[in-house]
């Protein structure tokens, strides 16, 4: 517990954290601080890159064990199953529309990149080992979510257009294309690769990731002055709890699997973690009924900033406790 | 100078679905249309704004359509599928053109 | 297609009064207009560009406004103190819309 | 309010020669314009987008010129040289302004 | 003397300077070298970024001496007295009108932080220390000289309108908000903080500032071909006086405070700098009838390249045969 | 000949290749991943500026030799006459009227300045040193092939508009100004500067190839998916071809010359690459009824992607052979 408050504490302080606490402020100041969409788009192509090139390094490195495929498997099914629990939970706590709650269980079943590399970094900082595959858990989480929430709205009434654009949309859409592609540019290269080029994809990395989060902080601010009016008690009752269940079933499929400290952690930021970039864009195409505001707030603005800031910490010492790590 | 009547069509729509739009546009056989980029408006659904987003969710773009007046319904009608689910705006405007057999 | 007559209110003006312009305008009950950024011109104070500029001083934004016809009036005297005090140009042209209930 | 008869010419046309097409309009008297970025569009010479480019040589630009009715043929056949030579569009459409004795 | 020389011929050598001279001499030529707006942006955001953030961690290290405050209110006083000298300075050497000589008066009494920033690299290069809150001296100094300037042009006739959208755009504009939060991001995290993002903050940031030169001299280089007509001996003369009279009252300030050698040069060049990013944003809300042209061409394209060239040089020799550093 | 296998094996397998081959793929799937515009020339700014002031650098540290100015003259006469042999090429191997095939013709007598970069990571990669001037030659090579490919259209009826614009667009275009200008940054500054910014402009180089290639890879992809119906066998042909010719010739000037291997091999990339930024522009201006189509699938979607996988180590093989380095 102590060791809790600590790491907690020590979190709260890192650059990574204030830079996002900074944008936030800014924003509800309403000061014009901003970041070109051009130099958002790129720093998020710039930590894909970046981290899936050197999951893959790891994983050159390190060899493929038997572990990978099935922790492939179970991201693929905690990612389906996940927005079930989270509809069920949406049903129960606020009193939104099926169609909006299936398009906020989507986001919910997916994961947010930027969380895991957060997670990624506190494992650093405590010298916890991880699976290098865990960056290709996380790609194919993408997706299995939002093939099951639309499947949940569609029950509801109203058959979904799962058009040819909608498929592509969900499966080459560029941040899951990038992260695969540059894990497996990694893989390929190995630590030869590495050596070429690790002054730009790992020397810079936290810096950049402190630039990102000044801009996330920024966005999460405006959105939720915008969104004022629609986050509910119960919403937000929401963007806190699920998480926890989240990391809870990460946590669970890492033991069964057998994952190392570090692996299970970031099993359970993966579960925890909501999708801010590809879940919205796929809404946007197959569901436009339901409202952005919701789901953008409650991800970006609730549960992002949970996640960093308590989550985190939450999540290394129960999985230290738990696996004795 | 000798100039022809026109009708310039002004489509606001979320960018996400531009290349349905056009996709619907083209299958209609107008395959001349310029897109704008958007840097935020506001609508029913609130304001927005460009400026570091990430995400592909929100931001618009505005596809600017000139063709001759007797092609207008056809166009109308073959895009009104994508702007009905989503969120957008139309303006026609009667314009002059040079050249009118490139349209 | 059923139509209806409109105004289209384009109005250049400089980046750093947008949040003025749109203030004015949501204040006089009109929330729906489009921003589209303005990469450079030329008028009475000279010529500009934007590539390179890091200050907010230079740069202009084009904010469009479609409105029923007899909300221009409002609109114009709702704007006209900010564009008084700052360069810009106001054109107003007649357009159609889908879905006159939007406006 | 009021408003004064006026000509609004949209330009489409290569980024190459803007400042060709912009000298033109300057040599002609004309020398208030606005220029406006374009993300992409489609025409008898394909499709073409903006993002991922490093050369000059795809891109257009939009080029906004609003003036008084009397002075567009003259604008017209000014441009005209550069229009014959690179792809591009010319819409020309009335609209309204305020404060003529700026045009 | 001889030491200025050659520190003068050192100082115009370096990478940074020629990457103006190169910027300015492709602008005058009428190359399209040009750098993307987006670019431009993201430039200065990292500037703003890592100079805040070293500043911080400096204090962090030094601990903050009773001068801190002391320095702050000099930089509040500078900013708010200059203004009236340089408005005096211009009624006399030019015909300006009070409005213009009010909108000019204001850039030089604010400061730039790019100078401060190159004044720093020549101290470093030099071996001198200085006090890193310098960096919170110069973001104090950023708005007073605003409000004293509104004052003057408003005596002269013609009440400005101070409402709530001018306050915000001069307290809380980005490049304030940026300097002052990562100053406090550098503050708290301190060493450990520097050491995770170092290689983002120190190691590329001389490379940043030859590529941000570079757009400053190719935007310096417009300005001075749009502005020809413009900038008669009167200004010219006043954009090269006006930065020694501000390093002058710097060093004065500098001296009654006992700051280091390195932290006077600063101070001087706080004073002779004069701001080509927020206060023209605040000038075109406060004073749209002030021409635009004037004010930066003489401060982007007059006064930041005789600083950097020849101002840098003095103020160090001035410094160092002054305080004896 | 293992040699050679071997060399294109390990060249096939870098990050940079397998980058260019990522975009390309995603493009080709008609993934939605796409590079801002901003950062695109963001990226070839930086390229451009570090890959400039390098040799100047290079050319400071090992002095001039005699050849620097006759490989200058070697260089103009290759993008020069190049024009021609492709010219006659294009007639006899395809079916392009005279004015398509003189803008083709333009692009394979200038350079490609990424294909020189990717040549240069290669030496190094190989331990093989070379002259540090080929930057300069690099540059020279530019302009020539546009001037002799307008003669060769303008003999064929119809006189070329060569005005003041047109001029300006070839001497003065952005690309040619920066890598001139931080030639002769790096050569002025010396070590002493490169010390300066080498953790900018060394460091993070091949990192940010490795993205710029990605963004090259989307760019070719799309673009060979849109000239699909374009490119006809005879232009195919043409495409790898004229690289080899433009190699052998030039091999034939480096030993004249007595270039070090590492100096050949460059001077052969020169030769066979194509140009994809500035003749593409010229060619916009000078002669716009040819098809861009044409000639920007050829240079990039054929020849570079050629020139990167295969031609680099085929050059490198044939000049260890002939120089015996
Ligand atoms: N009256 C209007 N005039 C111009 N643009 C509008 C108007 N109404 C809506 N828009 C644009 O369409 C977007 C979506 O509008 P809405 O569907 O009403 O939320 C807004 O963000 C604006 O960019
Ligand atoms: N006649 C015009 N047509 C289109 N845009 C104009 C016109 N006059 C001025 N502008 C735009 O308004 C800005 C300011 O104009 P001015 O106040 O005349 O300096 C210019 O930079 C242009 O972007
Ligand atoms: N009918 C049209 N409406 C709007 N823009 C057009 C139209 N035709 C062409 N354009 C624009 O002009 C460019 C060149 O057209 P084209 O010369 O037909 O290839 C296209 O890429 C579009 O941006
Ligand atoms: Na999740
Ligand atoms: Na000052
Ligand atoms: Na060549």
């Amino acid at each position: 517990m102590e060791n809790l408050l600590s790491l907690a504490a020590d979190n709260l302080v890192s650059p990574i954290i204030l830079s996002f606490v900074l944008g936030l402020t800014a924003a509800l100041a309403r000061s014009d601080l901003t970041i070109p969409e051009a130099i958002a788009k790129a720093m998020s192509i710039y930590l894909l890159f970046a981290i899936g090139f050197k999951g893959g390094v790891s994983v050159a490195a390190h060899g493929i064990d038997a572990t990978l495929g099935l922790s492939l498997i179970a991201g693929v099914i905690l990612s389906a199953l996940l927005p079930l629990v989270a509809f069920g939970l949406l049903r129960v706590l606020t009193n939104l529309d099926h169609v909006n709650a299936g398009a906020v269980a989507a986001h919910y079943g997916s994961i947010s990149i930027v969380t895991f590399v957060a997670g990624t970094s506190v494992l650093e900082s405590q010298g916890l080992m991880y699976e290098g595959y865990m960056v290709a858990v996380a790609a194919a989480m993408e997706a299995p979510a939002i093939l099951s929430a639309l499947w949940l709205i569609s029950r509801g009434g109203g058959a979904r257009r799962m058009d040819s654009d909608l498929w592509r949309e969900i499966a080459l859409n560029g941040s899951i294309v990038l992260l695969v592609g540059s894990f497996a540019i990694g893989w390929i290269t190995g630590e030869d690769g590495l050596a070429e080029i690790s002054s730009f994809v790992v020397a810079p990395f936290k810096g950049v990731l402190c630039l990102f989060l000044l801009d996330m902080g920024i966005v999460a601010g405006r959105g939720l002055r915008a969104g004022r009016g629609l986050i509910t008690m119960g919403l937000l009752g929401f963007g806190v709890l699920m998480p926890l269940i989240g990391a809870g079933a990460g946590l669970v499929a890492a033991l069964l699997l057998g994952l190392s400290t570090g692996g299970a952690v970031l099993l359970m930021v993966l579960g925890a973690s909501a999708s801010y970039i590809a879940v919205p864009a796929a809404m946007r195409v197959a569901v436009p009924e339901a409202n952005p505001s919701i789901y953008l707030t409650l991800s970006l603005g609730v549960t992002f900033p949970f996640n960093l800031a308590l989550g985190l910490p939450i999540y290394v010492s129960v999985a230290r406790a738990v696996t004795g790590g | 100078m000798q100039t022809h009547d026109a009708k310039r069509v002004e489509i606001t729509i979320e960018a996400i679905v531009k290349s349905r739009l056009t996709d619907a546009l083209v299958d209609q056989g107008v395959t001349g249309f310029t897109i704008l980029p958007v840097l935020g408006g506001s609508g029913r659904s609130g304001e927005w704004s460009r400026s570091g987003q990430v995400s592909r969710a929100s931001g618009m773009v505005q596809v600017i359509c000139i063709i001759r007046p007797d092609r207008l319904d056809g166009l109308l009608s073959a895009i009104l599928p994508v702007l009905d689910r989503h969120i957008g705006v139309v303006s026609v405007t009667d314009c002059q053109v040079l050249r009118a057999e490139r349209f």
